[in-house]
């Protein structure tokens, strides 16, 4: 009885949320907005070094949140190490040695290494960039970890921490390169934007890349765990 | 002379105050037990070598210190002087070891409290002083530490404590009237503030239980006989007196005329004299007829104060006068006192001596001639003249006074057949035979050439009255024997059926 | 020398948390507490500078507001990123002591610390909407990596709670910023003011605030809301649950706070403000009748500070259409609270773990008798006590006396009523902890001595907590300084 | 900071700084400890001799700065504080002698002394404090440093009394805060001022007015010991005897007290306060309690429970000083402050040798303990005449200021209250002197102890005697230019010529 | 109607299952996703809502697309703490163990 009358509770809730929801957006659509930040955007576009302007707001206009949005990333990958233990690599069940897996492999990995390449360079002027490149590349990893090639490198030592940091290393010292300068923190000096842009997008697909490929091998499959707080060690 | 009045006043309240501090050292013990009749020594010739009207200012005493003496406070200091040096001499020698140091510890406190009030003039020492003789005194009463002892120590405590609020109240009620904090101011103040009467009436009850007045009395005689016998002599003999020195100085004498409260005194001493009369002849106890004798005497004199509150005019005379009786009781009561703790020596002759000597100071006690008690009834007698007093109850004196005197005969007599059954033969100690022998020379021959005046009122040469002056002490001393020689007979015939 | 300042103060902790990752725990010791001088250095400089010229806009990346991100840096952020370094630190140098070097994951103990650090400075000086979102996200989830890090069953079970809560609020407050987006076009707050003085009020748009309101209030665990948070404090580790309910709970409702004050006025409605000074209340009176009957000294603790959270939201009511002085007046004593109440908290909760290390187990009656082993803790534990019970001189009670002033001058006695209660309801269970540690028990069974650099720490920031009673005035003649120029639109 | 601001704060810091160093002493640095506590003691006495030196030449001592924005932080020594410090810093020399002998093999010897000397501070605080804002401050202190003394034996019978004493004391604090914090709202942050600031109140806060007074009153009341708010002393006399005779014969009971007549005269001052019609019921109050509190006493067979009912009249009679409208009724109750606490001590320290000496706790064990021990008793006998207000000791000094003073003020009632409280004191007191001294032991005493040639160890006899002393000297000599009865002259002086 | 005025009312009613799965759904698996959902429904809002000035806004794009990589790192980091909770305790909900001290689930 209890759980119906629960059940009805939460159904009221979402609903009085959605339709809350539902009459405001009408009203917020009804009356424009006295600003359009997209025509100002526009205007300063062609001082950000980048065409495309998603990209430019990303990694030029509020580069800020992106780095912050990359230190996320690299939390969510500490977190999922810290979980792991070093003997999951050679977990049985992961690998198959299924033949016809391993034949399709030899196609399509250069095929998607490519794709993710050209992804990548397409950031600058059309929809594309790290954070798409990254996710390619990662997905590539995943079908040869299935395919039972043992990464090495993706075992949690210094080297998979080094790959994990190195995005996030590169973005910052860039920030902070220019503040030195003078600018203020994360501006980029002048003219170099375009270049720099690319090197940090190169880099942050393969930190991207590392931190996914890292959550989905290391499976948190061990038990260490540290005795809970007070209970008798 | 002038310059030793301070040392010596400071030395006679000092002394007695100091003295217990050798209690401290258990080795002085002895030499406490001999410094007691020294105690009083300083106070002794400050009362008789100087003469008074002096003054010592003390500022940082309590609120403002100021001791002083008159001619009445010198008459109280020597009886509260001589008599403690007397019952000094007696309890050397009377004293057993049991308790001696805390005895003479509570001895002199109670001696400095007596002494300090006869001289302070400001509100606060005096109060001060007789606070710190009613409690000390309760270490004397309960001495001997009997159960009865103590059921007496416990009445007199509760009445004394009762009595003492009743004084702070009163006194507190007449300094604010008078807004000063010295004695002599109070009398006129009280004369004129709204709440006279309150003040008057705290007073009298205040001092009142001090001085045994009737319904107020109950402590005397359940505290006298539990008592060694020094302390008793100077409980009925000096502390009494405290109280009746407390109404001297602060009630309003000389202000106005205060029939109501003259009336209301008046019947109050009669029924003490007489009612005591009548309780204390039923008693077993020697000290109890003597403690109920003392009651009937302050009966006696609570009539003169009667009369002085009731006659505004005559109070002066009539100050001094029981100024004079109250020396003349407090040395009598004490011999009687003291005599109550001699025993027979072996001798015929001896014995009839030592029995000669216990009579003497009882007769001089009813109004013996040629003793210091007929000097103070005649004075008594024509001072209270109802001629000169011009209030109501002014005719009904004489007639109390002649009961008075019966009574105080009466109880005599009582008490020298009470001592017969328990006086026991054998040595006295010399020291307690010297003290009463003391004490019987100073009321019998020394009171004479004390510093009374008697205001003309009997006619010199004053120890010799003359001769219709004789037949009127007389009568009543001899309805008195009549009265007890038939009651000695009833008491013959009741025994043998 | 400002940009100096902002730069060190962004770049250093998020350099540390890569370095960090690098090395292991031992040397990352060496490292944070390099990293830890630096850090409080810069957040000194940077409220000198502050309180010498007033506050002034950042720009990142150098564009202005509508377009790039613009750190808002006026008194109170100041005042929170010194308090943050203080405390953090703090924590840091216990938890260099405290934790167990040699277990291998705990080498991600500091890259976590140093990540949820550079989350709470970007949360104190965040001025645009969405950077706010991530800096919340940053902090939440290195958050719950703290929590989590080596634990239990149970430990996992608190921080998946405790995640769950955590992204719904987020999602809940950017729901809100999409729909203000949607309305005004712009996302730095300075903005959305500068449009509402312009324009009416548009229908429609309170919905917004009280989206991001009720989202952070889920993050701060505001009473209804607030069941995730005793198992997080409680079963973490003592210097992350130092840290979380000093600080972390302390930022989203910073946020809610900004939001308020800035946005409180126009989109805001009375009805509101009294119910979350409602339920503020309810969390004081309800975590302090739970607190009491907690059988473990951290559950104590940690229901405590749910407690003491519920004074923070009287912000809202005493803040809402008063006059100026009277707002003025409960920002200072809400800001007092916040920073006693972080330095009391994190005092107690390492108190607390020396207490539970030493005596072995973390019952609050096994403290019997510890008072002759450990006086020290002891003693901090009880400073702390003192300034949580808000009783002179501490600086809980320069804070209470200013929201009553607050109350006072604004009408609204009532919360006169719940400021009283809940000194004596939080007396309540401080004492408890009290009677159980003058209780002299006979079997005195040996006790474990933690190192004595462990019992210093709690000392000092309970003894600061105490000082700030003291000092308040000059700690808040910071906050109400006037801008260096209006922030740009 | 001149020097003069510099003497107030640096003593009140003296027994902040000694209970530092104090908590810092291991447990077995007996000697070093003594050492600092009693220097303390001493520097903080030397430091308030200066003081009332230079405050009776007219030199202002004071310190103040801006605690929380809008509230001053206020240090100031004038008349009637110097008279409260100086009552507590002496006691306080005897007191810690006395406990350094009490508590001779006791644990938690460190945290006990370090915990006394903040007491000592927050009392010093309290009676320098120059607005009601620093009075709080350290009132509440006072609570905190108190409750460790309260249940410094671990018992279950002493955290239960803790238990009351921190329900009554906070609660009546929180109240106090109210108060003060409407107070402030009403009428802004105010100084003690020598003669009040509400002499001509507007009428429109008048009704505020009297509501903050009952407020005052109530949160003051439950340290003072008002009637309906004394239920915490008796059962805090579990405490440890220095405990019980330092805090709840002088610091704490005091403080409330001292807090009422900072409220009466310096706040409110005495006209407003009397045409606010707030005198009288305040009287009336104490009165009751002065009475109700003697009757309970009666029936008490704990010594210390008996002595606690004792203080808790007694400390009514400031209130009842102070609340009679009229100069000498207020030198009345000043007065009792000081005598009282005198007085009191005396009475603890001997209950306190009596229980360390010989384990009596009940009354009706103490038959014939004067002959064991004359020198305790013989104080304990001086202290409880004091108590009776048997002239020529201190309580007489008080009885007859403030009967004359009521008289003055034409409020006879209070003479008989007067009386009756003295007969009620000398019906509890007096039972207690005769088993003292007329009775002979019982067959052996529960646990008896001997120090070699004295009665009880030396740190143990000989403060109760120098209390009795002062007691007998501050009654004899009340009218030296620094005694206690003109110092109190002083201080009602300056209140109502301003 | 316009296109964008469809897209954030989808988007809204998104937010609305989404809402529903989290707090009535007790696997964490499916409460994850229901996390997922509402996410996304709060992106489409995102995006749809300035969208009617004429052409598309780069600016929520950019904001959507951070959104999304926080989302993955949160959905990331929450996978990792169930299947940790799973191994270690073989519970997949909150509810079953022993209830918190006040009861009730979250």
């Amino acid at each position: 009885m209890i759980r119906s009358l629960r059940a009805l509770a939460i159904i009221g809730v979402c609903l009085a949320f959605t339709g809350v929801l539902a009459s405001s957006i009408w009203t917020i659509s009804g009356n424009p907005a006295p600003v359009d930040l997209a025509q100002l955007l526009s205007e300063n576009l062609d001082r950000s070094g980048v065409e495309h302007p998603v990209t430019a707001v990303l990694l030029n206009f509020r580069s800020y949140d992106t780095l912050l949005e990359i230190g996320v990333l690299v939390i969510a990958g500490i977190a999922g190490i810290s979980m792991a233990k070093t003997a999951s690599l050679e977990d049985p069940q992961l690998c198959t040695s299924d033949s016809l897996l391993y034949a399709l492999q030899r196609w399509f990995v250069p095929l998607m290494l490519v794709l993710a390449g050209y992804l990548l360079w397409a950031g600058a002027d059309r929809p594309g960039g790290a954070f798409q490149a990254g996710a390619v590349l990662a997905a590539t990893g995943v079908l040869m970890r299935l395919g039972g090639s043992p990464m090495a490198f993706l075992r949690p030592g210094l080297l998979l921490r080094l790959g994990l940091a190195l995005g996030f290393t590169v973005f910052l010292l860039v920030a902070v390169a220019s503040a030195i300068g003078g600018e203020a923190f994360l501006a980029y000096p002048p003219g170099m934007t375009k270049t720099l842009i690319v090197v940090i997008e190169s880099v942050l697909t393969l930190s991207i890349a590392m931190v996914l490929l890292a959550l989905f091998v290391s499976a948190p499959v061990n038990d260490a765990e540290d005795p809970e707080e007070g209970s008798s060690s | 002379m002038m310059s030793a009045e301070p040392v010596l006043v400071l030395l006679a309240v000092g002394v007695p105050l100091l003295y217990p501090a050798m209690a401290l050292r258990s080795a002085w013990q002895r030499a406490m037990r001999f410094a007691l009749p020294l105690l009083p020594v300083p106070a002794l010739m400050l009362a008789v070598a100087t003469d008074p009207g002096w003054q010592l200012e003390l500022p940082w005493l309590l609120n403002g210190g100021l001791w002083a003496m008159d001619e009445l406070r010198r008459l109280f200091l020597l009886l509260t002087a001589l008599l403690w040096t007397v019952a000094g001499i007696y309890a050397v020698g009377y004293l057993a070891a049991h308790h001696l140091r805390r005895f003479c510890v509570f001895w002199g406190l109670t001696l400095a409290g007596n002494l300090g009030l006869t001289v302070a003039v400001d509100i606060g020492s005096f109060y001060s002083f007789f606070a710190l003789m009613t409690f000390a005194g309760y270490g004397l009463v309960v001495h001997e530490g009997t159960g009865e002892a103590s059921y007496a120590g416990r009445v007199y405590l509760v009445m004394a404590v009762l009595g003492e609020m009743a004084i702070l109240a009163g006194l507190l009620l007449a300094s604010a009237a008078a807004d000063s904090q010295l004695l002599t101011d109070l009398p006129q103040a009280i004369a004129g503030s709204s709440r006279r009467d309150l003040i008057i009436g705290l007073l009298i009850a205040g001092f009142g239980v001090k001085a045994g007045l009737p319904l107020l009395h109950f402590w005397l005689p359940l505290a006298h006989p539990v008592a060694p016998t020094p302390a008793s002599a100077v409980l009925s003999g000096a502390m009494i007196k405290a109280g009746l020195l407390g109404w001297l100085v602060t009630l309003p004498f000389g202000e106005t005329a205060l029939p109501g409260w003259g009336a209301v005194m008046i019947v109050a001493g009669a029924l003490g004299s007489i009612g005591a009369a009548v309780l204390g002849v039923c008693q077993r106890r020697p000290k109890a007829v003597l403690a109920y004798s003392s009651v009937s005497q302050m009966g006696l004199i609570v009539l003169m104060v009667g009369a002085a509150l009731a006659d505004h005019g005559r109070a002066p005379v009539l100050l001094s006068i029981i100024a004079l009786y109250a020396l003349h009781h407090g040395l009598a009561k004490g011999s009687l006192f003291l005599s109550a703790g001699v025993s027979l020596p072996a001798g015929a002759a001896r014995r009839a001596a030592v029995w000669l000597l216990i009579t003497v100071p009882g007769l001089s006690l009813a109004g013996l001639p040629f003793t210091s008690g007929a000097l103070a009834k005649l004075a008594m007698k024509e001072s209270l003249l109802e001629e000169q007093l011009e209030f109501a109850l002014a005719g009904y004196l004489s007639p109390l006074m002649t009961a008075g005197a019966v009574a105080t005969l009466l109880l005599v007599l009582r008490y020298l057949w009470t001592l017969t059954g328990n006086l026991e033969s054998g040595r006295n100690p010399p020291m307690l035979a010297a003290g009463w022998l003391a004490a019987v020379v100073v009321s019998l021959v020394a009171f004479w050439w004390m510093p009374w005046n008697v205001e003309g009122l009997v006619k010199p040469p004053v120890w010799l009255p003359a001769a219709y002056q004789v037949w009127a002490l007389a009568w009543p001393m001899l309805i008195a024997v009549a009265l007890a020689l038939l009651a000695l007979v009833a008491s013959r015939l009741v025994k043998q059926r | 020398m400002t940009l100096w300042l902002m730069a060190g103060l962004l770049f250093t902790p998020l350099a540390w948390a890569v370095l960090t990752l690098l090395m292991n725990f031992a040397w990352g010791r060496l490292v944070t507490w390099g990293g830890i001088v630096v850090q409080v250095l810069v957040s000194l400089g940077l409220w000198l500078i502050v309180s010498r010229d007033g506050g002034f806009y950042y720009g990142l990346g150098g564009w202005q507001a509508p377009l790039g991100i613009e750190l808002r840096v006026d008194g109170l952020a100041v005042t929170f990123v010194l308090l943050t370094a203080v405390v953090a630190s703090a924590c840091g140098l216990h938890a260099g002591v405290y934790i167990d070097p040699d277990k291998p994951w705990h080498r991600y103990f500091w890259p976590l610390f140093w990540f949820l650090w550079a989350g709470l400075n970007a949360v104190w000086l965040g001025g645009d909407l969405f950077n706010l979102y991530v800096g919340l996200e940053l902090i939440s989830l290195s958050a719950v990596g703290l929590v989590a890090l080596g634990g239990k069953a149970g430990a996992l079970r608190a921080s998946i709670r405790y995640l769950l809560a955590a992204l719904l609020g987020s999602l809940a407050y950017l729901l809100g910023v999409a729909l203000i987006y949607g309305q005004f076009g712009t996302l730095s707050i300075a903005g959305v003011v500068f449009r509402l003085e312009e324009h009416a009020v548009p229908a429609g748009s309170g919905l917004a605030l009280a989206l991001m309101v009720t989202g952070l209030a889920l993050k701060t665990a505001l009473f209804p809301l607030h069941r995730w948070l005793p198992p997080a404090h409680g079963i973490a580790k003592s210097p992350v649950s130092a840290l979380l309910s000093a600080l972390v709970v302390k930022a989203s409702f910073y946020i809610a706070a900004r939001l308020w004050l800035e946005l409180g006025e126009p989109l805001g409605s009375l009805a509101a403000a009294q119910l979350v000074g409602l339920l503020g209340s309810a969390a004081v009176v309800w975590g302090s009748w739970l607190a009491c009957r907690q059988l473990e000294l951290k559950q104590v603790v940690a229901y405590s500070s749910v407690a003491q959270i519920g004074y923070l939201f009287l912000l809202f009511p005493l803040t809402y259409s008063v006059s100026e002085s009277v707002s003025l007046q409960a920002q200072q004593g809400v800001t007092l609270q916040v920073i006693s109440h972080a330095l009391a908290k994190a005092a107690m909760f390492l108190a607390a773990g020396n207490l539970i290390l030493a005596t072995g187990s973390a019952r609050v009656d096994a403290l019997t008798g510890v008072s002759r082993f450990l006086p020290f803790s002891l003693f901090s534990f009880g400073l702390a006590g003192v300034s949580l019970m808000s009783l002179p001189p501490s600086g809980g009670f320069a804070a209470k006396w200013l929201l009553l002033q607050a109350s006072l001058g604004s009408g609204q006695w009532w919360w006169l009523l719940v400021l009283l209660a809940g000194g004596l309801l939080s007396a309540a269970y401080v004492f408890r902890i009290y009677r159980a540690s003058f209780l002299e028990s006979l079997e005195t069974d040996e006790f474990y001595h933690p190192p004595r650099s462990l019992e210093v720490i709690p000392m000092v920031l309970a003894l600061m907590a105490i000082g700030l009673g003291l000092v308040s005035a000059e700690v808040l003649s910071v906050m109400a300084l006037p801008f260096e120029e209006e922030g740009s639109p | 900071m001149t020097l003069t601001a510099w003497i107030p704060l640096f003593a009140l810091m003296t027994s902040m700084i000694a209970s530092v160093v104090i908590f810092a002493l291991p447990e077995k640095g007996y000697r070093l400890r003594t050492g600092v506590n009693l220097g303390a003691a001493l520097v903080k006495l030397a430091l308030v001799v200066v003081m009332v030196w230079g405050v009776f030449r007219g030199v202002d001592y004071g310190l103040s700065f801006t605690m929380v924005p809008g509230v001053t932080f206020v240090l100031r020594a004038d008349a009637f504080s110097l008279m409260f410090a100086g009552l507590s810093s002496v006691l306080w020399l005897l007191t810690t002698i006395y406990a350094v002998g009490y508590l001779e093999d006791s644990p938690n010897r460190s945290r006990f002394f370090g915990f006394f000397s903040l007491c000592v501070a927050s009392t010093m605080g309290i009676a320098l404090a120059g607005n009601l804002f620093t009075f709080f401050l350290f009132y509440e202190m006072l609570t905190l440093s108190t409750y460790p003394l309260v249940v410094h034996r671990g018992t279950e019978k002493a955290l239960k009394a803790g238990r009351t004493y921190v329900i009554y004391t906070l609660t009546g604090g929180a109240v106090l805060l109210l108060a003060i914090a409407w107070l402030h709202g009403v009428a802004g942050d105010l100084p003690f001022r020598e003669g009040g600031h509400f002499t001509d109140a507007d009428p429109d806060i008048q009704g505020s007015l009297i509501l903050i007074f009952i407020l005052l009153v109530a949160g003051l009341g439950v340290k003072a010991a008002i009637f309906p708010l004394h239920g915490w002393l008796p059962q805090a006399m579990v405490a440890p005897a220095p405990v019980s005779a330092l805090l709840h014969a002088v610091a704490v009971v005091k403080a409330g007290a001292f807090g009422i007549v900072r409220v009466v005269h310096d706040i409110y001052g005495v006209e407003a306060s009397a045409a606010l019609g707030l005198l009288a019921p305040l009287a009336w109050l104490a009165a009751f309690t002065i009475l109700y509190a003697s009757v309970r006493a009666l029936w008490q067979r704990d010594l210390k429970r008996r002595l606690a009912f004792s203080t808790v009249s007694q400390v009514s009679y400031i209130i009842l000083g102070i609340s009679l409208f009229g100069p000498v009724a207020a030198v009345g109750g000043l007065v009792h402050l000081l005598h009282q606490g005198i007085m009191k001590i005396t009475l603890f320290f001997c209950a306190g040798n009596y229980a360390e000496t010989l384990g009596i706790h009940r009354i009706d064990e103490m038959d014939g303990a004067g002959r064991r021990m004359p020198g305790t008793s013989l104080a304990f006998t001086i202290g409880a005449f004091g108590m009776i207000g048997a002239p020529p000791l201190a309580g007489f000094i008080t009885k007859w200021t403030m009967g004359s003073g009521a008289l003055a003020a034409n409020m006879d009632w209070v003479i008989a209250v007067l009386v009756a409280s003295s007969l009620l004191n000398a019906a509890y007191f007096l039972p207690v002197l005769h088993r003292l001294w007329f009775r002979e032991p019982a067959a052996g005493w529960p646990h008896e102890r001997r120090w070699g040639r004295l009665e009880t160890s030396a740190w143990l006899f000989w403060p109760p005697l120098l209390t009795a002393v002062m007691t007998v000297m501050v009654g004899v000599l009340a009218s030296l230019p620094f005694s206690p009865l003109s110092w109190a002259e002083l201080i009602v002086l300056r209140e109502y010529s301003s | 109607m316009t296109a964008s005025l469809l897209y954030s009312l989808a988007g809204a009613m998104l937010c609305g299952i989404g809402l529903f799965g989290l707090l009535w759904l007790s696997h964490l698996l499916r409460k994850l996703l229901a996390f997922n959902i509402m996410g996304s429904g709060v992106f489409l809002v995102m995006v749809g809502l300035p969208q009617h000035q004429g052409g598309p806004d780069p600016v929520p794009q950019a904001l959507v697309l951070t959104g999304i990589v926080v989302a993955i790192a949160a959905t990331a980091l929450a996978v990792v703490l169930i299947r940790r909770y799973y191994h270690l305790s073989g519970m997949t909900s909150l509810e079953g163990e022993r209830a918190s001290r006040e009861g009730g689930p979250e």
